[in-house]
């Protein structure tokens, strides 16, 4: 189900709009049409958050909104250091170099007969990428559950979308400062118990919640997608710098071109940085 | 000397190999071409290096990988590669379909492992030089021991040349303390051209966790920030060989290529740059061709160094 | 472990010398401080270093004599100074005024040089500490010849340590093949103490003239560049001696300072940050101070060496 | 005649408006109060033309404007490299590091009795440091001719200030595209034969242009300081990185700290990069 790596181009995108959330996290508006027309949920752009060697690497970021007709996407991050203090300073109308779209993305199926539920699970701004991915589940049919948590309210990114696309949300926080007080395996773990065969559970978020949420899915029998993060230089397979250990032979995929999306199965949670 | 009127050309020998441009893929930021070509064209290379191969398979070094430093980047990749066997009868045969001259990459931990690697591809098609890494970093035995005194230089070059008849480049390592003579070492062992610089070594440390970065610790220091010393051991090592020399370290732009040009190499390979900038390969040799129109240069190999000439 | 609740205290004793802070003016960026007091506060520093300086005056190289390359810079100063005699009995009394513990840098041509130069300052009042520089990649003979061997650098250190009984540093150059061994080395000749790094050897090529930039052609690069070369220096070299060491190598921000001392260093140099911004060890302090009571730290020597330990 | 080189202080300026002259050249206005209060004609500040470490050093530039009372400065340049270029995107508002002011730079003693001419001979951006140097000295009383020239007239700053100082100015290019084509010397030569003794001729720009005044200055017996650049680190004194030969000893200046003004015998012009 995940879906092919195809070709990416480097695009000059337009900055259309930075806009602050709560806490450090924020969102930009990019006019990008030719990433916007070939994306696929879940998957990433590298970004070079501005000219020269300092920064001298491109970031990723998952694409958090892909509207193929307005030629648009959105990528939303969290202000952790250099580069993404520096993309929070982006002014409308600055032009940005967008490497993109990369990585297999996940295309969902429609559904036929039978309903299905899609159980997105995510920690902090693990949510960005499920925007897209809700929107195209719902518009195939999907029942869609959102189960999203972080440490703080402060750590969480605007999930209001998800209510007008109809889909059940709930949300906690590890000190209880919104929604409930608990882990965010806590709010699913009721909702997988009720699992039927041909639904699926998609994480994204840090590797201690991702585990997590295998162990969880593995329990009860859930497949389960887990969306992954390694450091990346390239991002484009180039460089066999992203790995992550493969969980039954001795070797490694590789995030950016073997993934983000992975089968829990395949890969091995322990040898990612924790 | 020149003729400002006529399209400048780019094509340049090396060691025997006609290139259409000077400006090559390095090593370990291609892999055998197949991820590349989904991002940009393969034929904007004069040629292309393909990754450190091995004579037997390596998964490579526990993650993170790689690591941002101040205008470069760390790596400790460790050699990932599918083994010799599999270079020769897959990734070179898929990559020759391109048209575009292919530098192997090989690295061993012994010298009869040189020899192997120099045997198994010598008589493959598609194969068009090696490049003798005698300077990695991020292995345990072997890697960088070859690059350090002139006579395990001079051995390693041997060991290959022995067994492979055609173009054979050494690639060294600035970690020696004197670089000319593991270039004069490596001339004497038969090698018909140079690659300078691989990678320094270098570690980071994460300030969340008080450990180093690296799963490997130490890495590979290359990029922009590098670029001097590269330059350095080019001007250097050019004025005392007689071998054409690759300048590598830090090119991001036809400015830094032309740098190197006068410092003395006759062409320049691209490593971390392209990792940022993938389809940059195309926009320097156009940025080449017209400062070379512009300064009235029918050929950029009148500048080669210019720096010491 | 720590008592948060305590304003931290960034003392540190550094062979025998106390310093208020762990942030030391390397040489060579600092002059005898003349210059420096017009810009900002010497107190800032917990020890300042002098320029290199010699046992005869020099005037130094042919200029250009310095050069900015990505994310750091060339110099190829060439040990302008006005000689030892002047510097004990002008410089150092003036700058001791000032109540920083001060340290000499001194740089010979032979080993009779360094021990004139160890005899010289032996006694000077207001000299806290010599710190010998087999390093220097600018002069022509001696320099970091002596860095380059143990050997040479064993009998270059002895040198110093027969005449001059107070805390002897020794600074090393990362232009050698094994750090390690040059280390030990100098311990063993007598070092109370080791600085890490001085410059890599660089060269940048002016696209316009297309000659080398500086007049001495070869430059000592340094600033964030080589950081991470610097930091896997000190990685290496605090966990084989037993001396402290002192961490240089494109330190700018407090961040810097951290990663050193989490490398193994118990104090920083900062040279060419200080070129850019002369005002800022208060503030990288000031934000170290504020680092420690966060991490609920009593003095930031807690995370000395915490990456290999 | 040269002042002391003083204190000097790291500010915070921030940038009040950027505009582009002629060919590729740039102003800006700086509020920056201690160095405007403090600050003497010839004196240059050490810009930080973005944070981060690329480009990793300061460039030197000259006070172009000095205005103490309103705490402005102004810096005038022609965009030659990276750090001009970047500088010629600074937008209103910005803070920008500006340290200085630095150097010795020249105050002029007020005239009494005896007329004294002022001669300032300039070649491109070297005019910068002469328009507060003219103020002063009309102020003082001086008489003051403006010697201008450049490759061409893209290569010319906005010099009409000089004749609402009531300065007489006369203008030169190579090429001949504005003024006389001629060099700058050549408008020079005839006046400075008039010289008397008390008046002084300052010079500011490339050093082919520097060494021709020097020779036609000490042919003619008159008194010439002369501004000089030279590749810097610091600014400050620090580095020892900006050397040029002195005429007499085997030694070195700086030009940050000894500079940028010299007695034009001092200073051996045929030892500094051409
Ligand atoms: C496929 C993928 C998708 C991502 N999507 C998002 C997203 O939608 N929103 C979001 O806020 N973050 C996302 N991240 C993480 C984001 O890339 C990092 O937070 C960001 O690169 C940090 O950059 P910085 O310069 O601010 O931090 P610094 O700490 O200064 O970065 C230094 C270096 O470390 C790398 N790095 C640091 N943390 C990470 C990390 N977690 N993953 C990869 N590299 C890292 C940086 O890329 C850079 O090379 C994603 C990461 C990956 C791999
Ligand atoms: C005391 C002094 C006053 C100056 N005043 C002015 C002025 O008022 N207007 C103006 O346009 N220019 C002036 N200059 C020259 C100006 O500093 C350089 O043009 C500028 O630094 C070039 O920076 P860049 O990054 O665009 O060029 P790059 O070529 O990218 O610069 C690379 C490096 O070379 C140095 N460099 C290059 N050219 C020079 C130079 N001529 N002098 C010193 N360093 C140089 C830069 O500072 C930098 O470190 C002055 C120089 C000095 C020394
Ligand atoms: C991710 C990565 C992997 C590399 N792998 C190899 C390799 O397998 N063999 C080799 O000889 N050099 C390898 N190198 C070194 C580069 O070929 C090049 O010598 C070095 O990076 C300096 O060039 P740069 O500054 O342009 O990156 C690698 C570099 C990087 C960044
Ligand atoms: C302009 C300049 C002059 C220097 N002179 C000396 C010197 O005289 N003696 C010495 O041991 N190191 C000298 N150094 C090296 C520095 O002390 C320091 O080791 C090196 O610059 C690395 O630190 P940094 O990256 O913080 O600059 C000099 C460095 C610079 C930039
Ligand atoms: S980041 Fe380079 S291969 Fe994945
Ligand atoms: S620029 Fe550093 S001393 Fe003048």
């Amino acid at each position: 189900m995940t879906g092919e790596t195809g070709a990416a181009v480097d695009e000059r995108a337009q900055v259309l709009s930075v806009e602050r959330g709560s806490g450090r996290t924020v969102r930009a508006l990019l006019s990008s049409p030719q990433i916007a027309r070939s994306a696929k949920p879940m998957q990433f752009v590298m970004v070079k958050v501005r000219d020269g060697a300092d920064p001298f690497l491109r970031r990723p970021f998952s694409l958090s909104l892909i509207r193929p007709d307005d030629g648009l996407i959105g990528i939303t991050w969290d202000v952790v250091g250099r580069g993404t203090e520096i993309m929070a300073l982006w002014e409308p109308g600055q032009e940005i170099l967008v490497l993109g779209p990369l990585g297999n993305g996940l295309e969902i199926e429609p559904v036929s007969g039978q309903p299905r539920r899609l159980y997105l699970i995510a920690g902090g701004t693990g949510l960005a990428p499920m925007f897209p991915l809700a929107e195209a589940a719902k518009a195939r049919g999907w029942d869609v559950s959102v189960f999203y948590g972080a440490r703080s309210a402060e750590f969480l990114l605007d999930y209001s979308v998800f209510d007008g696309l109809g889909c059940h949300t709930q949300v906690a926080t590890d000190d209880g400062s919104l929604g409930r007080k608990a882990f965010v395996t806590d709010l699913a773990a009721a909702a997988l118990a009720g699992a039927a065969p041909g639904d699926l559970a998609v994480s994204c978020g840090p590797i201690p919640m991702t585990r997590a949420v295998k162990a969880l899915c593995s329990g009860i029998g859930v497949d389960l997608l887990v969306s992954l993060e390694e450091r990346m230089a390239c991002g484009t397979g180039l460089c066999k710098g992203c790995a992550v250990k493969a969980a039954v032979s001795e070797g490694y995929y590789h995030v950016c071109s073997d993934g983000p999306v992975f089968r829990a199965q395949d890969v091995d949670l322990g040898g990612a940085k924790p | 000397m020149s003729e400002s009127s006529r399209m400048p050309d780019l094509s340049v020998d090396l060691a025997g190999l006609r290139l259409k441009n000077p400006l090559i893929a390095a090593s370990g930021v291609f892999g055998y071409g197949e991820e590349y070509a989904k991002v940009a064209d393969i034929g904007a290379f004069g040629a292309v290096t393909v990754k450190g191969t091995t004579l037997h398979p390596r998964a490579g070094n526990p993650p993170p990988r790689v690591c941002e430093t101040p205008a470069g980047m760390l790596n400790s990749i460790g050699l990932e590669n599918p083994g010799a066997e599999v270079v020769a009868r897959e990734k070179v045969p898929w990559l020759a379909k391109f048209g575009v001259p292919i530098i192997v990459n090989i690295s061993g931990d012994t010298y009869d492992e040189f020899s192997a690697l120099g045997a198994t591809f010598e008589g493959v098609s598609g194969v068009d030089a090696l490049e003798v890494n005698v300077s990695c970093p991020n292995v345990q035995a072997g890697g960088m021991a070859f690059g350090m005194d002139p006579r395990s230089c001079y051995r390693a070059t041997r060991a290959v040349r022995r067994e492979w008849k055609g173009p054979l480049i050494v690639k060294l390592s600035p970690n020696a303390p004197d670089i000319v003579s593991i270039a004069r070492a490596a001339v004497e062992g038969g090698a018909s051209a140079l690659s300078l610089i691989n990678t320094l070594i270098g570690v980071v440390i994460d300030l969340k966790t008080r450990r180093p970065v690296l799963g490997n610790v130490t890495g590979g220091l290359c990029g922009p920030a590098v670029k001097p010393v590269a330059v350095r051991c080019v001007y250097q090592v050019s004025q005392a060989v007689d071998v054409p020399v690759i300048g590598i370290g830090g090119v991001t732009g036809y400015r830094d290529v032309l740098e190197f040009m006068m410092a003395g190499a006759c062409t320049v390979a691209m490593g971390s740059g392209l990792l940022v900038d993938p389809t940059a390969p195309a926009r320097i040799m156009e940025d080449l061709r017209r400062y070379c129109a512009e300064e009235g240069l029918a050929n950029p190999q009148e500048l080669v160094g210019s720096a010491w000439k």
